[in-house]
């Protein structure tokens, strides 16, 4: 078990899609709601050991991360009504990730057909001497105006999707930012600290997967007293967390 | 002269992919005609050293699947790389839900696809074509060079082509009514 | 497979005649396999829309005599058709860039130029030449007719020669790190 997480951790994946795959079959699971929240923990491991992803890569990753938060927080805190857009982006999630898993099965299939019993077209065709036969409009003008709307379309550095970069907050950062205000406060409202409402939905949801974390690691108690409710958080000792 | 002679003889002259509606022009067949001749050339090389390559509305000349071994090591160029694994799962995206936007593959693969379609679209594998429905927007698709290199000569020859297809049907049809259960609720 | 079958394969993919004694090496014949095979496919391409050539020692595959009108204007057509953008932007990366490989070409142009090279070859706008880099690959520069027809004496003096080929370089290395991030991530 032990060697598996280590390994999955120093594998290069593409997308999130990929990485939630492999530690599903992994797992010999089947992409089911169940397993998915099963590898939340691993996969959010993979994120914080990568800390040092592109600012783009990293937001597909959280994106995923957040919707395996809402699967797993269902069963750690079964008082939690999800919306029903929530439930959706769970829905979605399982769908894409059983879509992605048909397309890289083939995809391998594919490779290794590739170049197997290949077809040729034929090498060339100067079955007959060239005859110089230039278009009528062929122009040093016209070429180089060629050569210049090329040079104006080559791919440029592409834009990140600022949108969904910009707010997502490390989830290191909101783990320390979390640990710190515990501390302060010993005690603290997810509302306030979130800023619900306030924020950026996924970075409500950062938040929420971070007081999960401290859950889990006996950091913190939370208690919600009624449905939709605030959620209460208490230190449950008041030393200093070892966190990491 | 028969019209699959013709059809033949323009096929192997130009050596290229050539599109179904440039071949109406070219030879002045009606659409059943061109449709005939396709078939009567097809069976006419079942046994010879070429055969007809289909593909979406382009046809071409190449080898017969015989004959890979033979021209492989004749051949100077060093061998066809390995896809990868990116370079696979795109092109099975291509491959049996294509034409497609490169948002939609994005969405599919759950990440960024620009530099392996760069790859592909260099390799001649795919090509790009503007979006009808989006001017803003390219779709692609795969080229007749990614049947040759598969060794296929019409799509219903892509590995387990049935199969998939269905599989690929079945799930769309199991979304959809998923989201129409969502859409009454 | 029959020898007959491999010996059209050949001369299909080749393109252009073959001396006999190649032959011979190429397909691990006999003198009287050779001669037996090249019998039989005679007669069996005598319906056909192609034919073989024996002119001296040499062997080709060409377009049956019968089909010759309609070669002969698919030939004209091809000499003289626009070349369009692709046709366009491929013969002046070679201008400005040539002598250049077809991977150069399909690099900075993003997509597959193998097509496109021989309708500029056969036009006689650009000549192939052995790369002495690298035996498996070629270069492509511009004929001298092409620098007769442009009024030009030498590359220098294509407009914006400077501007042009600086942009070009700056891209290439761009992309080339931008590629090499990809592949290590």
């Amino acid at each position: 078990m032990e060697s598996q997480t280590y390994h999955v951790k120093t594998e290069v994946f593409e997308g999130p899609l990929d990485l939630l795959l492999n530690l599903i079959e992994r797992r010999k699971l089947h992409v089911s709601d169940i397993s998915l929240s099963q590898v939340a923990d691993d996969f959010i491991r993979y994120i914080e050991s990568h800390s040092d992803f592109p600012l783009s890569k990293a937001a597909h990753f959280i994106l995923v991360a957040s919707t395996l938060v809402l699967l797993k927080s269902k069963s750690l805190l079964p008082t939690l009504e999800l919306s029903l857009s929530e439930e959706e982006s769970i829905e979605e999630l399982e769908a894409r990730l059983a879509l992605f898993k048909q397309f890289r099965n083939m995809g391998e299939v594919l490779r290794v057909e590739f170049g197997k019993n290949r077809l040729y077209f034929r090498e060339q065709k100067l079955d007959e001497a060239p005859v110089f036969s230039p278009s009528d409009n062929l122009s040093l003008s016209g070429l180089s105006s060629s050569l210049d709307s090329l040079i104006t379309s080559l791919p440029k550095e592409e834009k990140l999707p600022e949108k969904v970069v910009q707010k997502v907050v490390s989830l290191e950062a909101m783990v320390e930012r979390l640990t710190s205000r515990i501390n302060n406060e010993l005690s603290a409202s997810f509302k306030d600290f979130s800023g619900l409402g306030k924020e950026e939905k996924i970075n409500v949801v950062v938040s929420f997967l971070a007081v999960l974390e401290l859950v889990k690691q006996g950091i913190l108690a939370v208690e919600q007293q009624a449905q939709f409710g605030d959620i209460h958080m208490e230190q449950k000792e008041v030393n200093t967390p070892a966190y990491e | 002269m028969n019209n699959n002679v013709k059809l033949e003889a323009l096929l192997f002259w130009k050596g290229e992919p050539v599109a179904k509606k440039e071949l109406l022009r070219l030879l002045s067949f009606s659409k059943e005609e061109l449709g005939e001749a396709l078939v009567v050339l097809r069976e006419t090389l079942s046994k010879r050293g070429t055969t007809l390559l289909e593909k979406g509305d382009e046809v071409s000349l190449v080898t017969a699947p015989e004959c890979s071994t033979l021209i492989e090591e004749l051949r100077k160029e060093e061998l066809s790389k390995d896809l990868g694994r990116a370079g696979g799962e795109t092109l099975a995206i291509i491959l049996y839900k294509g034409p497609v936007t490169r948002a939609e593959l994005d969405y599919i693969r759950g990440v960024n696809s620009a530099f392996i379609l760069r790859n592909l679209l260099i390799r001649g594998l795919i090509e790009r074509i503007s979006n009808p429905n989006d001017q803003r927007s390219y779709l692609y698709r795969p080229t007749s060079e990614l049947y040759a290199h598969l060794g296929i000569t019409k799509k219903e020859e892509l590995p387990e082509f049935k199969r998939f297809i269905s599989e690929l049907e079945s799930f769309t049809k199991h979304q959809e009514e998923k989201d129409q259960e969502y859409a009454s609720s």
